[in-house]
């Protein structure tokens, strides 16, 4: 019975990194309650399983730990869907999203793609995210064709490498298009989302302990949040595209 | 980006803010005084003769100043309740983990502090102390701890304004001090000017007020009668 | 070894402290090699020798400050030192020895003052501490004590800022202030000035008077004349000759006495 | 999640690894060197007559001793810059960018350190140094610091070790050293054991090597003849 | 004030050293209160008196180790301290005093061994720190030294593995190898025993046979009388009494060096 195995009975808390806006952050900068697509989605669950909600905010090393000992139900923080993590955890996907680039506004640099037009830039990654495995992997091909390296410096936040950005230490920035969308509407005089051809073939998952008896039951709940247009109004009070609202609830 | 002044001293003021300052403030006390005493036993531990408590102290010391303590945090809030069911209680709370932690870490680096000002008294002074009758107990507490506490004052203050600062790393185990806070609101606005200014300002205050306290006890322990108004001290 | 002549007094016949066969190393030094005397209650003893002989060292073993080898001193009858048949000893926990220490005083060549307290506040150490006297008894007898040896205008000054003879005086007054039952002296008057002394040496004849057994490693022959029962010439670890002053400063048998007598005299 | 000990020892021989810890030691060595130089002179400031040195000093130790390591490397990597257009070339590199700023940082910890290690040293020594023709800086070099040495040591190996840990803070300026390495392999695998038991594995590795040194060094400073066999060193 | 009688030997009429109307003040405590004297180059000056009445504050102004108040002090005719008009008087440079310092030797009252350097190193040190010497040389000489001192199986030691006697010895040994031209000797043999001070003094006679300039705070009677050409008496931070030594001991003029004598003889 997968009600006997929560953290507390009644409740269903979910470990949350409130640094990612707008998936999750602080209704006030520094405090209130934590909002975002996340949150707000990870409530409507747990609404719908008939639980309260708690998100318990962790920075994002202890996510995994706290899943694992038990210190939370599920883990629903804008983290990626991978065959490494789902390895060791279930996953269930519930938003399609993409890597953009952020660059300075009129895009001196010319960056148009994900592939040749990054050679020999410098641009900026969150450390360790599917986005900088994309720079990695560019920039193989870049100097496999004889071309100029891409000059990738990685950064434990995205605040950090909109820092980079701002103070011209690289000329963009690659970031999920949700999170593209979000640093530039907040520094629209200096930044703009570069134009042109961008991959979309990630999807954003909620985490669960691997075998527990939790995860069919959500995986049931967000095909329903998700068909019966709960997880779309969401989305819209984040200016999200409803359309890539994952209507399969596919691997695990 | 300029700096906007009004969203500085909004977060300067506000509730979070402070909160996160105060949970900075207390949790460095609470674990550099806890540290200070795990510290002082383990550093007479590794300068006495008993060999099961010395090597205990050196094994002691050598894991805790090896660990990060992002890790020990880890392990005390996730790893520790699964072996020890009373910790899964509601008291068990990521302060009293943090606690648990931090002063376990610093206790190492305390006794190694402690450890070299001790030996840093005479040891004529023990002598003395031990042809008057006193016990260990009373030669520690009347003769050396009033010495040697002379010589730790600044390393001691060092580490606990560090510790201050080192609070922040409780953020993984879900404690939200100050500079957790001002991280959180430079995510969800970019504009880490002022965030970290105000908590800057916060540290500077902190800081102050402890070196006024540091300066303080220095003075107490000058061992200059305070009749003497011009007060000599050639170096 | 019976080179003992003690001018016995009426009423002492016990030894307060007998020491036999105490043999110390440090290392591979050989510091003391089986040294053997006792003191009869309310007699005065003292010690001459050269330079690096020991003498410190005796002494910081009769204040059971360290560990014999072997041998034992015994004090009042009791083992306080060694093993009962002399062989080789195990050091004791401190917290013994340091009820064992309690009728015993010393003074130490070096001041050892404590730093972080006043010259009044060390001399009130012991007393609030060991004996648990209460502060203002422990003050006010500390102050007299203070005043005996001339520092009453000098109680709240810390030892940095007295003069060496000041300092030494202090710490002649802490250990007197504890009336122990034995004295033991390291050349307690040997950075004192000279006009100091005499107060100093006056404060222990008056001691004496007043049936205080006391060792006294010390040059002063003046004072060894006066208030010694017995005066011991220690040299390499060993005591070489024991006689009355009278004899010692003036008929000593032993070769290595009397060179030494030369310089002193 | 079971014990993956292939991937441990994968992740433990790993060049990342190995790299990371490579910059990690590398990092926290040179800032601590110019940290122990600037405290030195800071120390020195602070003890001596000269006001305005004096005070320079007293506001630097304040001031570094308040603001949060994270703060002051963004400062150093993204604000300076804009200040002094030559830091905008390539040669800046977050390691240079790092070093200046852990090093300043330090040495405001280092300069109390030494402070109270120069104030043990006992005043006779300097007096006697000094009747013997030293210089002001003789005197310092031949008599003061061999003794403060003996008292730095412990406290400053403290500082060291805690260097190393620290230097994980620099990932904020995009410096990937062996602790970021760690959490870099944990957020894409979520196999926090392993990569953590290895970054462990080579904390608990570099701290043993610094405590023998360490030990090395406090017994060269005992000041015991070693021509003797049993170090008598009651205490 | 023209109590100076001196045995000016022949050749040396230059005064090597001339303290004028010292005055040295700790906070409100007036130790030195107007100090007047000198030596020619050659003699040899000894200072008697009371626990505190300023003798190490005088030594210790004379090698340049503390500011004077007012009043001067001349070196070879040189100023070295003060003002040239005894006026009050600004601390100085340590460098200027540095070399200043370097004609004139110290013994201190309490040792100040550098405990880090074995009894060699620290004779050694300021000969190659200082002089500039290379270290074999410094180490010879060095090692000559202590050999006089009579410490020359002691040499690798540290001081704190030697006793309060063989400590002071090396003191001794370090300030005599520089060979000044002033030497300052604070109670020197205070702390040694008998028969080591004779052997301490010969070196200072030999000293002082040799032409060496010296002034000895002592309370060495002996010695006094055989090397001083003259002997101050000190009180209260003022010099009492000058007198050649027959006199001083034999018969002294001033109430306070009468009372003073008493004790010493
Ligand atoms: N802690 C120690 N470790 C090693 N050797 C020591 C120690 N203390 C003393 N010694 C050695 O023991 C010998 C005797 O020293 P002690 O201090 O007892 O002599 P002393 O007769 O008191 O000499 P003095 O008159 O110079 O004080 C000396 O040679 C000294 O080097
Ligand atoms: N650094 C200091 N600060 C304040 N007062 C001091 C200091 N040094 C010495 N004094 C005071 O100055 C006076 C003279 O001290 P000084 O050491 O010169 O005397 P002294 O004649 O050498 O005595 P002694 O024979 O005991 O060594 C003493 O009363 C002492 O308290
Ligand atoms: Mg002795
Ligand atoms: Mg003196």
């Amino acid at each position: 019975d997968w009600k006997a195995d929560l953290v507390t009975s009644g409740t269903l808390t979910n470990c949350i990194d409130p640094e990612y806006p707008p998936m999750e952050y602080y209704s006030n900068g520094t405090s209130g309650k934590i909002i975002g697509f996340d949150a707000d989605s990870s409530a409507a669950l747990a609404k719908e399983l008939k639980l309260k909600i708690k998100q318990l905010a962790t920075s994002f090393d202890g996510l995994i730990p706290a899943l694992n000992a038990g210190r939370c139900d599920i883990v629903w923080t804008a983290l990626y869907l991978s065959n490494k993590r789902l390895a060791v955890a279930d996953g269930v996907p519930y938003l399609e999203t993409g890597a953009g680039v952020v660059v300075a506004k009129g895009n001196p640099k010319k960056i148009t793609d994900l592939s040749f037009s990054l050679c020999g830039k410098r641009m900026a990654a969150q450390g360790a995210s599917s986005n900088e495995g994309i720079l990695i992997a560019q920039n193989k091909v870049c100097l496999d064709t004889g071309k100029k390296g891409i000059a990738i410096s990685s950064y434990p936040k995205v605040s950090e490498t909109v820092g980079a950005l701002l103070n011209g230490k690289v000329d963009g920035l690659i970031e999920t298009d949700v999170g593209c969308g979000d640093i530039v509407s907040k520094n629209s005089k200096r930044l703009e989302v570069a134009k042109g051809y961008f991959l979309g073939d990630v999807q954003f998952a909620a985490y669960m302990n691997k075998g527990a008896a939790l995860t069919p039951v959500v995986q049931k709940a967000v095909e329903k949040l998700i068909s019966n247009g709960t997880l779309a109004k969401i989305a819209k009070r984040y200016n999200l595209d409803p359309e890539k609202l994952t209507s399969v609830g596919a691997p695990i | 980006m300029d700096f906007e002044s009004k969203l500085f001293f909004e977060v300067l003021f506000s509730g979070a803010f402070l909160k996160g300052a105060a949970i900075s403030l207390s949790l460095a006390t609470l674990s550099q005084f806890f540290a200070i005493l795990f510290g002082f036993f383990l550093a007479i531990f590794r300068l006495g003769k008993n060999p099961v408590l010395k090597s205990f102290a050196g094994v002691y010391i050598w894991l805790f100043r090896a660990i990060p303590a992002l890790l020990l945090l880890l392990i005390v809030w996730n790893a520790l309740p699964q072996l020890i069911p009373a910790l899964r209680q509601e008291w068990y709370s990521p302060f009293l983990a943090a606690l648990l932690a931090l002063s376990l870490l610093e206790g190492a680096y305390m006794a190694e502090i402690l450890r070299s000002s001790i030996m840093s008294v005479d040891e004529g002074q023990a002598l003395a102390a031990r042809a008057l009758g006193m016990t260990p107990t009373q030669v520690m507490r009347k003769v050396v701890i009033p010495q040697l506490t002379r010589i730790a004052i600044p390393p001691t203050a060092n580490e606990y304004i560090g510790m201050i600062k080192y609070t922040s790393l409780a953020s993984v185990i879900s404690l939200q001090e100050l500079l957790t806070r001002a991280g959180n609101g430079v995510s969800a606005t970019f504009r880490y000017v002022e965030y970290y200014a105000a908590a800057l300002i916060y540290y500077l205050v902190i800081v102050s007020i402890l070196m006024i306290l540091q300066s303080r006890l220095e003075k107490r322990y000058a061992w200059i009668s305070t009749t003497k108004k011009s007060g000599k001290v050639s170096k | 070894m019976d080179f003992y002549n003690q001018k016995e007094r009426e009423g002492f016949q016990v030894s307060l402290i007998d020491v036999q066969k105490v043999e110390k190393y440090y290392g591979d030094n050989h510091i003391l090699k089986g040294v053997d005397f006792k003191i009869n209650a309310g007699q005065v003893k003292a010690i001459m020798g050269p330079s690096g002989s020991g003498k410190s060292t005796l002494l910081r073993l009769i204040a059971l400050l360290e560990p014999v080898h072997s041998g034992k001193i015994l004090f009042n009858g009791d083992l306080i030192a060694g093993n009962s048949d002399g062989s080789r000893a195990k050091p004791e926990s401190e917290k013994v020895l340091a009820l064992r220490r309690r009728g015993i005083g010393m003074v130490f060549q070096k001041f050892n003052l404590f730093p972080h307290l006043s010259a009044v506040e060390n001399v009130m150490c012991a007393l609030t501490t060991v004996q648990g006297l209460d502060k203002k008894d422990a003050r006010n007898q500390s102050i007299h004590m203070l005043e005996r040896v001339g520092l009453g205008d000098r109680i709240t000054f810390f030892p940095s800022e007295l003069s060496g003879g000041q300092q030494q005086r202090v710490a002649i007054a802490r250990a007197l202030v504890l009336a122990p039952q034995l004295m033991l002296f390291d050349e307690p008057t040997s950075a004192l000035d000279p006009e100091l002394v005499r107060e100093v040496l006056k404060v222990m004849e008056k001691l004496a008077e007043d049936g205080m057994t006391m060792l006294v490693v010390t040059h002063e022959v003046g004072f060894a004349r006066r208030v010694a029962n017995e005066v011991l010439m220690f040299d390499e670890g060993e005591i070489v000759e024991a006689l009355p002053p009278d004899q010692f400063f003036t008929n000593p048998s032993h070769e290595r006495t009397k060179k030494f007598l030369e310089h002193v005299q």
